[in-house]
């Protein structure tokens, strides 16, 4: 039975060797010799140490493309036209589903010719080398960004290339990312790649991690993220990671939003070991864009606004292109600069805001309530804890494709557009939080002249898209 | 009207490998709400498990969500798998079913040839998916019948 | 001697005939047949009922070209594609110089060539006939913009040819304009227009004036800027104009915009006559912009917000190309679009930010020093204490090119980013209140580790366009 | 080299019809600050009234400032009026001396030869302009101390 343990050093080098075997890139990975190479790249490249050390909240933006020549010419972009701080390589689907030999053929058929037929970097087919080549040219520290369930040669290729930041997590790359993945393999899985970089954290290379905090994008109340993100934090720890990043997806509602960052801070600052250095990640909003570049500019503001109130230690930033998949490396440099305006202008401003406290501590109760149903489903265990709870539906998350959770639970909209529960199902919350989101959804559906139900989800799930925040019957209130 | 609907069953499922679950999360309250009997799929469902389904629940419609650019492919055959496991459904289809829908009569001519009896875009209420269901199926009043006594 | 005092029946006439021969198309004009127009036009382009009615604020871009059919073909872009709620006529630069010949040229070898020759719609040119086609064509109120000193031919004309709202003032179309135009000589004129329109108000036909709340656009304290509007509004409502639109100009720091778009709120309703419906305008950032359209997207953003939390009746919007000058229709659009998603977002939010009070009560304060000494400067005559305020430096403008001020006081930006007054100059202001802008610009010089000097001021003008609010000392703090 | 700046006399304008005051505000501050005394001529300044406040005022410098893109044309015979006035003074021109500036060396060599002895871009720092006539009047230590003396 698996269990919130560390995986000891006989079964760390089994698995290794076993997943090393296939592909063959693996047979490049040298551990002692990447140790070498991590501790031969200067201080500008060390990726925990450049975000734990930063005064202000630093930019990243996502992209990948299947060639190393123009990964790096455009990552180089990002950096120069972007201004970007911090910046990615985001893997192709192929490779997120480990089906490395179609990679490669779509690798190839790219070289060939010139046509980007993968939607990412194969950073396994690229090797060792490949990824170092990149870590070379780049003047700037690199994040892998993927949404694989099984990403064991993944990350030993790319911890083993220069890579010193990785993002994703048992349950956040499985919930919102694959229908069938079951959750006590993913979680298995996932403890490998802690467990490899906290093997380079031991040596003095320190491997930062990020659990994907937006899950599935769409109105995620803020409790069942944070929690995820202390579960996730939680695991990683114990297998030996000291440097892990937490993630929030933006709503929209701008005090929601900074309570919840402040929320995800102090609740990761308790509930993860002393030794593991917390930062925060604020992703702007990752649901439906607008399909015109001059409005989706304005939902990238309002997480630059939200941003320079909350200051989070990271920002990842959208492209006005959003709406239409894919963004141009002008688009992508564009909503690097838009939020950096905003920021560097707000910045400087004293804003408090009114109730961010009284929401904070809302947030705080409920994460707390997801936090104590984990810990009783396993009995102390948080990796029973975490499949019990996701079993019984003590834990879900809205909108869920994965068979792992019911997603059974529905949000909505309050009258102050902050994402309330609609639908509990079997979520574990106290019956007083309950009736805190009935009475807020109550009181919208009295402005609104219209019942509570699955209509206002509905509404809501389309309203940014559509040029609200909330989700109103048409003909306005 | 409401009586009929009442116990009518309905198999809804994202088809193929897409993983887009917002859209049937709705559609199923939708339908729920609406007094239909729904089965959701989920994500990524194949074609078989599409008329398992339907067998197993006896459904009077099969409603396939597609978002993620190639319902085309994931359709051919589609009706050929329902029609061998003996589904007597109505069948619709919607969502973002071209990668380029710049002409959207086109593609709802080429799903109509497929066999689905009713397409929609992605920019369809669900309400108006319920509301021609309503009304497939009572103009085959027989079959409601059926419903009322299957379910 | 000029005083603040009702033109007579026949003195209006008198001027009105003057005026109207100085162009052919002044012949045209006939006041109980305009009236008549007037009635006819249906109610959703009665521009003070439309703004005074709105339940949120209404956007207006700026907008102006040569010919008829351009312009009608410019503004319903705007109104379809920029869904702007209140369309804009911007008159060229020769008609604010009252050179009619000029224009008319322009206006000809436009339609010959079609090049735009004229940087705006020379409306005395097109005379009545000419503004009725456009009213006719446009489903939505249209305001003249433009920038004129003596402005009583355009006046005439334009309220003729069907326009209801009409923007400028002695002072604000004069101070931020024009070196040599004196301001008795504007006050003068302003008089007639103003009285025109209460002509036509009497007549139940309410023109909308709107006093330019902006200035010379750069780092205008809050008060002065009010005090202007407040004085520009008590002259025009002597002349009979009921509907009164504020202005006020975004400086960038969200508590004070708020605040000073509050104060501009109270104060014209206390200081104009109860019979006077007051509305207010908040123009989005009128100083230098970042030279790159992503950047100033984040800028025209920031207005948005600072909107969605005021809430002024109207908000004249930029666009991203605001740095090249006149943006194409797209990017004028553009800015609308990006503004009105962020409003729209923003705007059912409850944003309470602690200290807005506070910094109104400064403004109010502020504004009741200079009011004072404009009623003590004229022995109670709001024309004789502007006119003797401004000689004596106890009213200015800083960055004024009129000889009429002395742009002797100078402002900059405390440690918080908000406008306050580094160089009083011959100011009327209360010593405390000049302590308390010490006091913030002397804790701005403890961050930077500098003396507080005129750097500050020059660094402050551009650090917009740089990227910053605050113009911080290279090399960051 | 302070005490012999402190008695320096600059004038200063914008010469034209513009009307952009920023500049020259932040400019008469700046050379202020540096010791000289200065002389704002403001916005909408003819190159007559140039030439006779330098003359008034026994200027060494004539600073002229332009934004509005048609400095070209308002520069034309400037230094032919300073010349006849009997003005005896470094000229500078600074600003967006031309529309589309994308060459700013051609620019630059575009007023030289209309007599100015420096050209500066719109990005230029006080500081610079500054450090520049002080490097220039100092070369010229006669016209230095007769500024010590006329001043």
């Amino acid at each position: 039975m698996i269990r919130d343990e560390r995986i000891p050093a006989d079964e760390l080098q089994r698995i290794d060797e076993e997943i090393r075997s296939n592909w063959p890139t693996g047979a490049d990975v040298d551990f002692e010799e990447a140790i070498e190479y991590h501790e031969s790249l200067p201080e500008h490249k060390r990726f925990a140490d450049v975000l734990e050390s930063a005064d202000k909240p630093l930019l990243q933006p996502r992209a990948g493309v299947p060639r190393l020549d123009d990964q790096i010419e455009l990552l180089e972009y990002l950096h120069k036209e972007g201004q970007a701080d911090l910046l990615p390589t985001t893997i192709d689907s192929y490779t997120r589903d480990n089906e490395y030999e179609k990679a490669q053929q779509g690798l190839e058929k790219a070289r060939e010719t010139g046509d980007d037929t993968l939607n990412g970097f194969p950073a396994v087919n690229h090797g060792v080398d490949g990824c170092r080549k990149l870590i070379d040219a780049i003047d700037a520290p690199i994040e892998v960004r993927h949404g694989t369930p099984d990403a064991r040669l993944l990350a030993a290729i790319t911890f083993a290339g220069g890579f010193q930041s990785f993002e994703g997590g048992p349950i956040s790359y499985n919930i919102p990312y694959t229908k069938r993945h079951g959750l006590e393999e993913t979680i298995e899985r996932w403890q490998f790649v802690d467990r490899l970089a906290g093997a380079y954290t031991e040596r003095g290379i320190r491997i930062n991690r990020e659990p994907f905090g937006p899950l599935t994008g769409t109105l995620v109340p803020p409790s069942i993220a944070i929690a995820i993100m202390l579960v996730e934090g939680k695991l990683a720890a114990t297998q030996g990671v000291r440097s892990l990043t937490l993630g929030y997806g933006q709503v929209g509602n701008v005090v929601q939003d900074v309570a919840a960052l402040n929320a995800l801070k102090k609740l990761g600052n308790e509930y993860l070991p002393d030794e593991v250095v917390v930062t925060t990640v604020f992703h702007e909003w990752m649901g439906g864009f607008p399909p015109d570049e001059a409005r989706a500019n304005g939902v990238i503001s309002l997480g630059g606004m939200t941003a320079a109130i909350a200051q989070p230690d990271k920002v990842i930033t959208k492209s006005p292109q959003e709406f239409q998949g894919v963004p141009t490396k002008e688009a992508n440099a564009s909503g690097l600069r838009t939020t950096r305006q905003v920021i560097d202008m707000a910045i400087e401003q004293k804003i408090d805001i009114d109730g961010i406290e009284e929401e904070q501590d809302l947030i705080e109760r409920e994460t707390r309530c997801l936090m104590d149903t984990i810990f009783e489903h396993g009995d102390g265990d948080v990796v029973q804890g975490t499949l019990k709870a996701f079993d019984s539906g003590a834990l879900d998350v809205p909108f869920a494709p994965s068979d792992s959770a019911k997603g059974a639970v529905l949000p909505a909209r309050d009258d102050d557009g902050r994402v309330r529960i609609f639908e509990w199902a079997d979520l574990a919350m106290d019956d007083d939080i309950k009736e805190i989101h009935k009475a807020r959804l109550s009181q919208r559906a009295t402005t609104e002249g219209r019942d509570q139900s699955f209509r206002m989800v509905a509404d809501d799930v389309d309203a940014i898209s559509d040029g609200k925040l909330i989700g109103r019957p048409q003909g306005d209130v | 009207m409401v009586l009929h609907t009442m116990s009518q069953t309905v198999v809804l499922g994202v088809i193929g490998s897409d993983a887009h679950v917002v859209g049937i999360t709705i559609l199923e309250q939708a339908f729920s709400a609406a007094g239909f009997d729904v089965v959701n799929l989920g994500v990524q469902t194949s074609q078989e498990e599409f008329a398992e389904a339907a067998v197993a629940h006896d459904a009077q419609a099969v409603l396939v969500s597609s978002l993620y650019g190639h319902a085309e492919q994931d359709c051919q055959g589609f009706h050929s798998v329902l029609e061998e496991a003996g589904v007597d459904a109505v069948s619709y289809i919607g969502g973002n079913l071209a990668v380029g829908q710049d002409d959207f009569e086109q593609t709802r001519k080429t799903f109509r040839e497929l066999g689905f009896d009713r397409v929609f875009d992605s920019e369809t209420d669900p309400e108006e998916a319920i509301a021609a269901l309503r009304e497939d199926l009572e103009i085959t009043p027989t079959e409601s019948e059926r419903a009322t006594i299957s379910s």
